[in-house]
């Protein structure tokens, strides 16, 4: 049984991948996952300066859902390399590190300083964050800025360039595109959907950061229709994601046109849950006389 | 960290704190507050859930007679330390109303005095056990541990602030992984915002930014 | 206790509607709520000629949701207005009648009947359906579409016009906004979010229609967040409504910005829940010794 | 429709036939299908849950004899016809394995004669019960009431068309009001679109276009 995908020049030994953010920098799952199982590692976002975040609370619990306001902290593109990556080097599978700025300057000094260290095996570029410049409005919502920072850091590595989309946006097929147009090797989606929850007694938004993202199976249905509305409109793999918690809700995603898939909010629930999906895969495969994963990905039947 | 459903609503895990270990067996004690905690309490005998623990760090052992501070549920987390250090502590418990000081005869039994509170008098002294631990803290100088809910733990460090007490304070914050990769469940700290879950739930209370 | 409040020239007895879509024509559900005691009914799209709608299945269950693609299958104005209206006339309520069309003349049209009718207190166009001559674009996505159908109707009507938004767009702000200046008396969001569900072992879209709309309490944060947005870009009251299942949520709305609420699939899973949200404000009101529901609108303390 | 679960996950109501209504009580019989039905099945005694009913038609009385055609838990739409016309019906009922045959007992005693099949031959007759229907027809031309899965009542139209028998069909179809609110569970018939649950769930089956 064929369970390898190939994203830009990664080869993953299977389709399932960790979702930036909600596996920390790999250490911390380790204890529940072997992580040389996996088809790749995405760590946490990181920025070329070290980040604070927001204060707390940061997390709400919604229905289905949960939504988020960690505010990007990180520990940084330096320490990062200093210290989280020689504990992934250690694993034969592809580290795919994500990163982001808030400006296009920031974006490129990440890429280069990433691309540099050894063990970094691709990029993946959070677009879904507020820009500087143009008044704090996100870099994946606007198709113009979203080419121009794509592509600063198209040129900037030589490594495989993922680009995260944001699902804030009307014409998700179109963002796609630009990406793909602006040199990325591969799209990913979904990120978070922008949401927000009140305490009525206090009426105070019940996130410090009065909104955070949407993740988890009750976004699927939006991230399932929006995997399938980017496969139509570009040539270049997709890495599927949005409330994926089993491996039927995996296999979906590549039906719909995924190429591989990350597993988000679903780490949170049940910490092994990565390998429970590649298994799922696999039997699911096994009974269905499935010979290559490959087969699944857009097969969808109209 | 423990399932409470079995559907995607609710979806996260919750915290609680061990309050028994031995052999096979692990007890948690704890009060139902919303929908999760419901739902657990419907677990019939047999029923299967999923956990994972135990998580981040505990109360360091005292090393002589301490001071126990609790806000209600907030005993879950001091009752190993009275088991283990039985008769050595005098014993704060504060709660809304008499039946939230749970296992209070048990507590009683553990500790070497105990002071009880509610705030509406139903038993005990009627006001906050913060008030009573002020009183007696006087120049004592004990190791004071402290569990209960945010406004009280601040209660708690005010207090001991400045008067050379060593003191411990269980934290509690919103939790989705409960292994130190969200970032989610954070306490501000003054170097920094520190994982509850990881790096906690237990700080030294002067390290904490209120 | 004062719980009434206005949108456009409507005088609401409470804040508490039905969503269109939702609820029939009213007829269905009247036996189990008594009209009399909603703030608003709102009925089933219409269109000027009748439509058959989409065929099954037009429904499937999500985390929390569910995804609809009925099509907007209707009877017509013309029918609605000879074989509905009279029954919807005898209760003392606002009758808002939500309508659409798949250009700018059908919307004038539709328009046009239903102000001529004898029982329509409000119209609540949907602007949510995708425009025959743009290229099936829909009507809602695009800030000058969205203005010139807007606008349209505006001049064709002098009842109350609410303007219904699609929630898949980049900027609710702009959309309300552009609404507004179009001449809406108020707006209502969110209507549904596409979405869409494959089945692994068919490799089929679980709906007939390959996708739906996404609906119920998980998409309220998205809903929340709209309504929060929209709110500070208009000065027209806005009706909230997205997963709605009780009273708390329905003040959550309120404090957002909504001036009233609306709610849909909560029908579905309690049919008389719309009078236990209005006992809910109440006593929620009663409780918090707030005199006048209005002060709950916008009321976030950020 | 009943409730199955107390939190948005299952959201939506489930649809089921009354199995038996004898005063207050009111009984159903469900196949655990997915997760709805699952959580039904964990109810406990005193358990309160949300219904909504009687909704929709019912097929119309038999004058004579009448043939019921059941597919699996399709037996429960036929149940009430059976008790209420004893000994009057030529019951059909296949299953894909024995003990999908519910209550095959209690069916036996009220039909005037049973025929049964299953998918894999592990009681009764092998095979799919519209084969034995439609040899048992011939040129008989009593009425024939249908309950069971999609395909198979397609099957039971194309035996009885252009055969001058009346038949009814008791279709499914995926419910979110039940009311006839919602437009969601329509089914093509001849006079275009129609809710299953309001003018059906019975159907004269030469109405439905498959
Ligand atoms: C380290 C730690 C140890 C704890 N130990 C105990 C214990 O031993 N016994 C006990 O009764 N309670 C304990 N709590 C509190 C317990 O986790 C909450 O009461 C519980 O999560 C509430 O869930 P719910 O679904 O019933 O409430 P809801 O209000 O419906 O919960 C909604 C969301 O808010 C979160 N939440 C609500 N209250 C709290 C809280 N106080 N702390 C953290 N998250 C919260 C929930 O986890 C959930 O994500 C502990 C909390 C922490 C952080
Ligand atoms: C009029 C009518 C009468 C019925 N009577 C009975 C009965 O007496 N006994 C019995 O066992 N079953 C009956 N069914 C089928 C029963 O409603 C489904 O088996 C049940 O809804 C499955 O729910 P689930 O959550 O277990 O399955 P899931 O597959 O998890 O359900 C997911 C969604 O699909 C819908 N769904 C799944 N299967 C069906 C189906 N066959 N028909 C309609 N919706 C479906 C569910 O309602 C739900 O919204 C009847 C269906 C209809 C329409
Ligand atoms: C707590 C948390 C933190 C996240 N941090 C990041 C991040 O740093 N960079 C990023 O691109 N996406 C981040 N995401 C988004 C996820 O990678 C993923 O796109 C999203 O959660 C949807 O998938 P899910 O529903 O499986 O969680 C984060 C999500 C969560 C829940
Ligand atoms: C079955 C169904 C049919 C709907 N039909 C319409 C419609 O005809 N016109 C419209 O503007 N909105 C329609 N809607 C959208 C609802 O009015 C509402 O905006 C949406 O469902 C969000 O609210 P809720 O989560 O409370 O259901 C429909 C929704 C559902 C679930
Ligand atoms: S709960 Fe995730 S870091 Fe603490
Ligand atoms: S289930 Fe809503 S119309 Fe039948």
């Amino acid at each position: 049984m064929e369970l390898t995908v190939n994203i830009g020049r990664l080869k993953l030994k299977n389709p399932v991948m960790t979702a930036s953010g909600t596996f920390g920098y790999g250490e911390e799952y380790s204890e529940f996952v072997d992580l040389n199982k996996l088809g790749a590692i995405v760590v946490k976002g990181l920025s070329i300066t070290p980040r604070e975040g927001n204060p707390a609370p940061r997390i709400i619990e919604t229905p289905a859902g949960m939504l988020n306001a960690i505010g990007l902290q990180n520990i940084g593109v330096k320490t990062f390399i200093k210290e989280k990556l020689p504990f992934l080097k250690k694993f034969k599978i592809p580290v795919i590190v994500n990163f982001f700025g808030d400006s296009i300057e920031e974006y490129v000094k990440a890429a280069e300083g990433l691309s540099k260290a050894d063990g970094v095996d691709a990029l993946e570029m959070n677009i879904s964050c507020p820009n500087k410049q143009a008044g704090w409005i996100v870099f994946g919502t606007d198709p113009k800025v979203a080419f121009e920072v794509v592509n600063a850091v198209r040129k900037a590595t030589d490594l495989t360039l993922i680009v995260k989309l944001s699902p804030n946006v009307t014409d998700i097929a179109l963002m796609a595109k630009v990406a793909e147009d602006a040199g990325a090797d591969a799209v990913s989606l979904i990120n978070t959907i922008t949401g927000m929850a009140i305490d009525i007694r206090t009426r105070r938004p019940k996130l410090a950061n009065i909104t955070g993202g949407l993740s988890g199976p009750a976004i699927k249905p939006i991230a399932v229709r929006m995997v399938y509305e980017a496969y139509r409109a570009v040539n270049i793999p997709i890495i599927g994601m949005g409330g994926i918690m089993n491996s039927e809700d995996a296999i979906e995603f590549m039906i719909a046109g995924a190429t591989a898939v990350a597993v988000g909010t679903a780490n949170f629930v049940n910490p092994s849950v990565t390998l429970d999906i590649i298994k799922g895969i696999e039997s699911f495969m096994g009974k269905g006389g499935i010979m290559d994963v490959k087969n699944l990905v857009g097969g969808l039947r109209c | 960290m423990l399932q409470v459903g079995k559907t995607y609503d609710p979806l996260l895990k919750r915290p609680f704190c061990i309050f028994k270990r031995e052999g096979n067996v692990i007890q948690f004690v704890y009060r139902i507050r919303g929908k999760g905690t419901r739902l657990l309490s419907n677990c019939k005998k047999g029923d299967i859930i999923q956990a994972i623990g135990p998580l981040g760090n505990s109360y360091p052992a005292p090393k002589k007679d301490f001071i126990a501070v609790a806000g209600g549920i907030g005993i879950a987390s001091l009752f190993p330390l009275l088991e283990r250090f039985k008769n050595k502590a005098f014993l704060f418990y504060g709660a809304r109303t008499k039946n939230e000081l749970v296992m209070i005869n048990k507590a009683k039994s553990l500790a070497k005095k105990i002071f009880t509170t509610t705030d509406d008098g139903s038993i005990g002294q009627k006001g906050l056990i913060t008030d009573v631990l002020n009183d007696f803290l006087e120049n004592r100088t004990m190791p004071v541990y402290a569990g209960g809910p945010m406004p009280m733990l601040q209660k708690v460090s005010d207090i001991v602030a400045g008067r050379g007490i060593e003191c411990y304070a269980s934290l509690e914050e919103h939790m989705a992984c409960g292994v130190g990769a969200c970032l989610g469940c954070v306490v501000k700290t003054v170097s920094g915002y520190k994982r509850v879950c990881k790096e906690g739930p237990v700080f030294p209370i002067e390290e904490i930014v209120w």
